[in-house]
């Protein structure tokens, strides 16, 4: 017994030398195509959000790739699992950056962003996320976001309730234990006018299924913010149909996006207003978005169609047309280039007046010297009152 | 007043379902003496199969084929999974269980797709009730449970078979020496079981018309407390913890202040009861005899 | 004093971790750069071991099943994480202020074990369970919810991480001190009570053993090496964020600890480093569309295992082609000896019987001394 | 020293309603060997437990070498000097026969040893551990288990596992050892043998000893003095022989 312990320690102690060995060496030296590197949930409860970013990262690069390539270099998209827990970020992304990863999509929610954010910084590994959107995501100066922070959400929901329902009291419906329900919340409450009075309610990750109380709470309100996803928010309104008043107005933000689209749940029988603030309409019908839905749903249907995809649709064209952009302006970008040489020239880009036109979330994209995005949010009504 | 009445009848109505499942947990428990971590994911197959013959648009065809999946489903897993463990370490078929509810996790994921699938299963609207509103699917749920707890008792009272299941739990050996067939009575409770929890899967749609590969989970764990509270093993235990934990529930989502610590209220009652009772409050006192 | 066969297996543990210590901080030194996934890996497999040794010590030794492991890791995590987040500015992130922060976090979470240990003295078997488990997830609920600036709240806690290059030394030389702690525990009179106490409370009462205070002792020192673990990863990690120390983590080191043979030491080691490694290694293999496979392959392999290993009707089968099944080689099969029936609830409702107990660390051959050439 | 080694004031107890042992007064001199008898039922057990302070008595108290013995826990009862067996036995069976006798010797203090000396591996671990194997050793040989030392505890056979109990018990040094059907389930060689060393223990640990015993036979010949106990009260008590020829007695016994 003792001598088989012992032999599988030293096997393991030499497979580990022989696997872990190397000097300072070069991940990208073998590279035949530019490696984009992300980390999201592919499996747990969250893996609708993971896929629905794998999904249409992947049609952009099989289009990227279907047009030639950038000067006939194609893309690839190297997607690991994290399941949403910060510490499967370190072994996804070293695995990754040993996979030859150049530049990346970041983490597609905000828990393991933060370690994602972190480690990149130390590799200086260039990250643009479509829905890693807590604040400090873009902290360093190798991170960029594609969707709108979730202060900045706050914020703008704050300004349109101060203008709109100054004096009069408004109903609140978050989720205490997430960091994008959470954080929006937090900034929208900093930013409320005082005048404004809230009945707040609150839920979390062990009931998301029956919310008669919260609804009863709420039940003088004619004003709802709703800053959560749109699954709890179906169950939500579906509960809360007869229960509320005909006239109440629910308001939420991007993460309302794919209520409409959702397989089975029919809108149109809530007779509340449903508006959302938001960068992406899978309603759309018109522009880019609608180009890009006809193209996600032909592939994947409809099911994970929401905002997390078409952002990262976007990503990975933004970054495809800022090295583009480098590329024409004299750089070099070879297909081995390291992931600091290439952060280093996508960050000129970036600061240095990068515009995206014509992108599916949205037209004209900049990005401050932060990192956080500039574009319009639009403010959809997905459905009048009935 | 007014208040605290729609509260308590909201908690009643969260507790519907948890004790609803939780029946089905403490049957397992009490007579086959495992916790079947899996329970909370039969009523995920469940909510699938509704989701799939509701495709014919038939609610009581959708909640029959349930119900015969999931009670095909619990047989196979005990035949498969649980019984060659008979007689070996309760902690290895523990794991087992929870390797059983990984499995099928993922199997639906596989099969069904990482979204969540809405399916409406038949709207019962809301009545006023003592000037609250309450959703009539509630009220169905209650009084569904309250006869499902009825009937259970009864049946392990006065039935043949119920006595038998009770001989199988006090004492397996004992049992099989008296001529039953302990094998046939582990198998009819994972039959009973799993139709419980295909029920609970239809009610749970009836509420939140949401299936995912992973909404057995927290049901799952809830209702393995409310079990516990009432007295793992014991039938009315089940209904009471179940009922319990919705009202607590319900109160602490209903103070704004606490309703984050929700969850860590509900435990602390948990552990403070058991402090108290160490069997639960129905549970048997099972005393060493020295 | 001879250095016999029975000294080396006592130690071998100790042996093999420490060679592999040396062998590799020693590259380090000489500037060989490993690559990250492997620190990372590492650094993981600590952890694990750690996690599973001190698991292994309240569920092997003492016999009582806890779902909560993952409560105290949180615990010490946040407590650690927070203690090195405030002295790193201060005393620079070096060893001092690790240290420090590790007496904090495994201060904060002993005083758990305390908390937790004394329901553990009314409360047995399942009700122990529960309890165990309701404590993890308040205290995950408790940390999510407290404000950004105490402990991160939902963003979780911000911690400084240590050199990747050196960490994995500091992570080894606390798996050695783990297994020394654990294991001149359970190779004294004190861990012989902890034993006696599985075995047969009631008899161990009878027999004058302080039944209250072993089974705090115990539980406290689990935790207090839980809460280890936790300032390890706060050390390992950028953030520490709680949904990390759910139920299910609790349950992963549990199948460790089922895994490598309940009360062997050696075996809740082989299985910390092989689970911790398959979940590690799956992600980076099963990618985008094939990610759904890694529950999947988990969950078989899982089933698998633990029937082959423990199904009472294989028991022939087992004896006679043990060596396939890598894990199974650690354990002793004699049918002779060991009976393994024990496992009723009925009879005795309050503990997991083991099948196999006095593995690896104490089979009636090595009891050392007793034997000619032993100690004189 | 007190006149009497173990000595109960009426000890009772009911549990609800049942008055499993009533009034019962027992006085047990030093090195005496003294039996507990009377039918299945007589609450015989019943009293060991409350001796040994797993029970609490609803009436009355005892008394130990003169020291009253009140809201003690079982172990510290046994620290005070009673040792018990048990009737259905109570081994730590996935531990070997010399680790069993060597966890009765934990709480001597000439074997003390804290947990800290034992984490750091100081001088006095490997001292004491040494001394233990060496005592239990030392008991096992008187028991004729020396052989066995290194078998689990649930290898064992019957007859040996019922004298490992006694080891167990003897090494917690007590003053007076409680024996619960110490022959149950023996052959007449394993009782004959068993008396011998009951004997002998009494006489080379200068031992008080209270059995509770179902074979007359081995009663008559072993014990001093008896006490019958019948529904939970006591019968009769007194020499061996005058019991055994109390008319009561053998009407409880025969004609009950």
């Amino acid at each position: 017994m003792k001598k088989i312990l012992a032999i599988l320690m030293a096997a393991l102690m030499i497979a580990a030398m022989f696997t872990g060995c190397g000097s300072e060496k070069s991940y990208t030296a073998n590279n035949t195509e530019y490696v984009i590197g992300v980390s999201g949930p592919l499996t747990g409860a969250a893996a609708i959000y993971g896929k629905a970013v794998q999904n249409a990262a992947q049609l952009a690069v099989d289009e990227i790739n279907a047009a030639g390539g950038l000067n006939g270099i194609m893309f690839k998209l190297e997607m690991m699992d994290d399941q949403h827990k910060a510490d499967k970020v370190s072994g996804n992304y070293s695995a990754l950056l040993e996979k030859g990863m150049q530049l990346s999509l970041g983490t597609v929610t905000t828990d393991p962003g933060k370690e994602f954010k972190n480690l990149s910084v130390e590799d200086n590994v260039f990250f643009l996320t479509p829905s890693a959107s807590g604040d400090e995501i873009p902290a360093n100066d190798n991170g960029y976001q594609m969707c709108f922070a979730d202060g900045n959400q706050g914020k703008v929901a704050a300004q349109f309730v101060n203008e709109n329902y100054a004096g009069q009291t408004i109903g609140l419906f978050y989720k205490s234990d997430d960091n994008y329900s959470k954080g929006i919340y937090d900034q929208f409450k900093a930013n409320l006018d005082k005048s404004v009075t809230t009945v707040e309610t609150s839920f979390n990750e062990a009931n998301t299924t029956d919310f008669a109380t919260q609804i009863d709470t709420l039940k003088s309100c004619t004003f709802i913010f709703m800053p959560i996803y749109y699954t709890p928010a179906s169950i939500f309104m579906t509960q809360a149909k007869d229960l509320l008043a005909k006239e109440t107005v629910y308001y939420g933000c991007d993460g309302f996006d794919g209520i409409d689209s959702a397989d089975g749940f029919d809108i149109n029988s809530i007779p509340q207003k449903v508006t959302m603030l938001s960068h992406f309409n899978s309603k759309a019908t018109e522009g880019a978005a609608k180009t890009f839905i006809d193209k996600y749903v032909a592939k994947y249907g409809k099911d994970t169609l929401n905002q997390f995809g078409a952002s990262a649709y976007d990503c990975v064209y933004a970054l495809y047309g800022a090295m583009k952009k480098a590329i024409d302006g004299g750089k070099k970008i070879p297909v081995t280039i390291t992931a600091s040489e290439l952060c280093e020239i996508l960050k000129s880009e970036f600061q240095g007046g990068y515009t995206v036109t014509g992108a599916v979330t949205g037209d004209n994209i900049t990005w401050d010297a932060k990192g956080y995005v500039n574009k319009s949010a639009i403010q959809y009504v997905i459905k009048e009152a009935s | 007043m007014e208040v605290i009445l729609s509260t308590l009848i909201n908690g009643l109505s969260l507790g519907g379902i948890y004790a609803m499942i939780a029946l089905g947990y403490t049957m397992v428990y009490g007579i086959a003496k495992m916790l079947n971590f899996a329970h909370g994911d039969i009523i995920m197959v469940g909510g699938y199969v509704i989701f799939v013959v509701m495709a014919t648009g038939n609610p009581l065809l959708a909640v029959a084929v349930a119900v015969i999946a999931c009670v095909i489903l619990g047989i196979t897993i005990e035949r498969v999974a649980y019984r060659p463990l008979r007689g070996a370490s309760p902690l290895a078929v523990l794991i087992t269980a929870i390797g059983v509810s990984y499995l099928l996790q993922s199997l639906a994921q596989i099969i069904f797709g990482s979204a969540p699938k809405m399916v409406t299963v038949y709207e019962f609207g809301s009545v006023q009730f003592l000037g609250a509103t309450v959703q009539v699917a509630s009220l169905v749920t209650m009084a569904v449970t309250v006869v499902v707890m009825a009937v259970l008792t009864l049946f392990v009272k006065y039935t043949r078979l119920g006595r038998a299941m009770i001989a199988v739990s006090e004492d397996r050996d004992a049992a099989q020496l008296m001529g039953i067939n302990v094998n046939a009575i582990i198998t009819i409770t994972f039959a009973i079981g799993s139709s419980l929890a295909a029920l609970a899967g239809l009610f749970y749609l009836m509420k939140a018309p949401n299936v995912s590969f992973t909404m057995g989970a927290m049901p799952g764990i809830k209702a393995f407390t409310a079990a516990v509270i009432g007295g793992i093993g014991s039938i009315p235990g089940a209904m009471l913890g179940g009922i319990l934990l919705g009202v607590v529930e319900s109160i602490s989502y209903k103070i704004t202040a606490i309703a984050p610590y929700t969850d860590a209220i509900e435990f602390s009652i948990l552990i403070i009861i058991l402090l108290v009772r160490p069997t639960g409050f129905l549970g048997k006192k099972r005393r060493e005899k020295v | 004093m001879k250095l016999g066969k029975i000294k080396i297996n006592h130690y071998i543990n100790y042996l093999v971790i420490g060679l592999l210590l040396i062998v590799l901080s020693s590259m380090t030194v000489a500037g060989v750069r490993f690559d990250n996934s492997l620190l990372f890996l590492l650094e993981k497999v600590a952890i694990g071991i750690i996690l599973a040794v001190s698991l292994s010590l309240v569920v092997g030794f003492l016999g009582e099943l806890s779902l909560g492991h993952a409560g105290f890791m949180c615990v010490g995590a946040y407590l650690g994480g927070k203690v090195a987040a405030l002295l790193v500015p201060a005393l620079g992130n070096g060893v001092l202020a690790f240290v420090i922060s590790l007496l904090a976090g495994c201060a904060a979470a002993a005083v758990c074990g305390i908390i937790v240990g004394i329901p553990a003295l009314r409360l047995r078997g399942d009700y122990l369970a529960i309890v165990t488990l309701a404590f993890g997830e308040i205290v995950k609920s408790l940390f999510r919810n407290t404000s950004y600036e105490s402990f991160g709240g939902t963003l979780g806690l911000d911690t400084p991480r240590f050199d990747k290059k050196y960490l994995f030394i500091i992570a080894f030389l606390l798996v050695l001190l783990t297994l020394m702690v654990v294991q001149n525990y359970i190779r004294s009179k004190h861990g012989r009570a902890v034993t006696a106490i599985r075995d047969n409370e009631i008899a161990a009462r009878a027999t004058g053993i302080n039944v209250t205070k072993y089974k705090l002792m115990t539980f406290t020192l689990s935790a207090a090496l839980a809460g280890m673990a936790g300032v390890l990863y706060s050390y390992s990690n950028y953030t520490v964020q709680s949904t990390q120390f759910g139920y299910n983590y609790s349950i992963e080191m549990l199948v460790m600890v089922v895994l490598g043979g309940m009360g062997s030491i050696n075996g809740s080691i082989i299985a910390a480093a092989l689970i911790t490694w398959l979940n590690t290694w799956l992600p980076t293999k099963l990618t985008g569309d094939l990610a759904v496979l890694q529950n999947l392959l988990y969950a078989l392999v899982l089933i698998v295992i633990v029937i082959y290993n423990n199904a009472p009707k294989l028991k022939g089968f087992r004896d006679k082609y043990n060596l396939g099944v890598l894990l199974n080689k650690f354990k002793k099969h004699d049918a002779s000896k060991i009976n393994d029936d024990k496992a009723k609830w009925d009879v005795v409702p309050t503990k997991i019987s083991m099948d196999e107990v006095l593995s690896v660390d104490f089979t009636p051959q090595d009891l050392g001394p007793d034997k000619e050439g032993g100690r004189k | 020293m007190a006149e009497y080694m173990l000595e109960t004031k009426n000890l009772g107890i009911s549990f609800g309603g049942l008055k499993a042992a009533q009034d019962v007064n027992i006085r047990i001199k030093k090195n005496q060997l003294y039996g507990l008898i009377g039918p299945n039922g007589a609450g015989k057990t019943t009293i060991f437990n409350l001796l040994t302070c797993i029970y609490k008595p609803t009436t009355g108290t005892f008394y130990l070498d003169g020291e009253e013995m009140k809201g003690i826990t079982p172990d510290k009862i046994n620290q005070k000097g009673i040792a018990r067996t048990f009737q259905n036995i109570r081994l730590f069976n996935n531990m070997t026969v010399v680790r069993n006798v060597m966890v009765g010797l934990h709480n001597l203090p000439e074997y003390k040893c804290t947990a800290f000396e034992s984490f750091f591996r100081l001088p006095r671990h490997f001292k004491v551990e040494r001394q233990m194997r060496e005592k239990a050793k030392e008991l096992l040989r008187i028991l004729g288990l020396e052989e066995d030392r290194n078998n689990l505890a649930c290898n064992l056979p019957y007859g040996k596992q019922r004298k490992l109990e006694i080891a167990r018990a003897l090494a917690t040094n007590p003053k007076i050892l409680l024996l619960d059907e110490p022959a149950a389930g023996m052959n007449p060689n394993e009782t004959e043998d068993l008396a011998q060393t009951i004997r002998f223990i009494r006489d080379h640990f200068d031992m008080t000893i209270l059995l509770i015993e179902h074979d007359m036979r081995f009663v008559s010949e072993l014990c001093d003095e008896l006490t019958v106990l019948s529904f939970g009260t006591v019968l009769a008590q007194g020499e061996t022989k005058a019991v055994l020829q109390d008319p009561e007695v053998i009407k409880a016994y025969i004609g009950g």
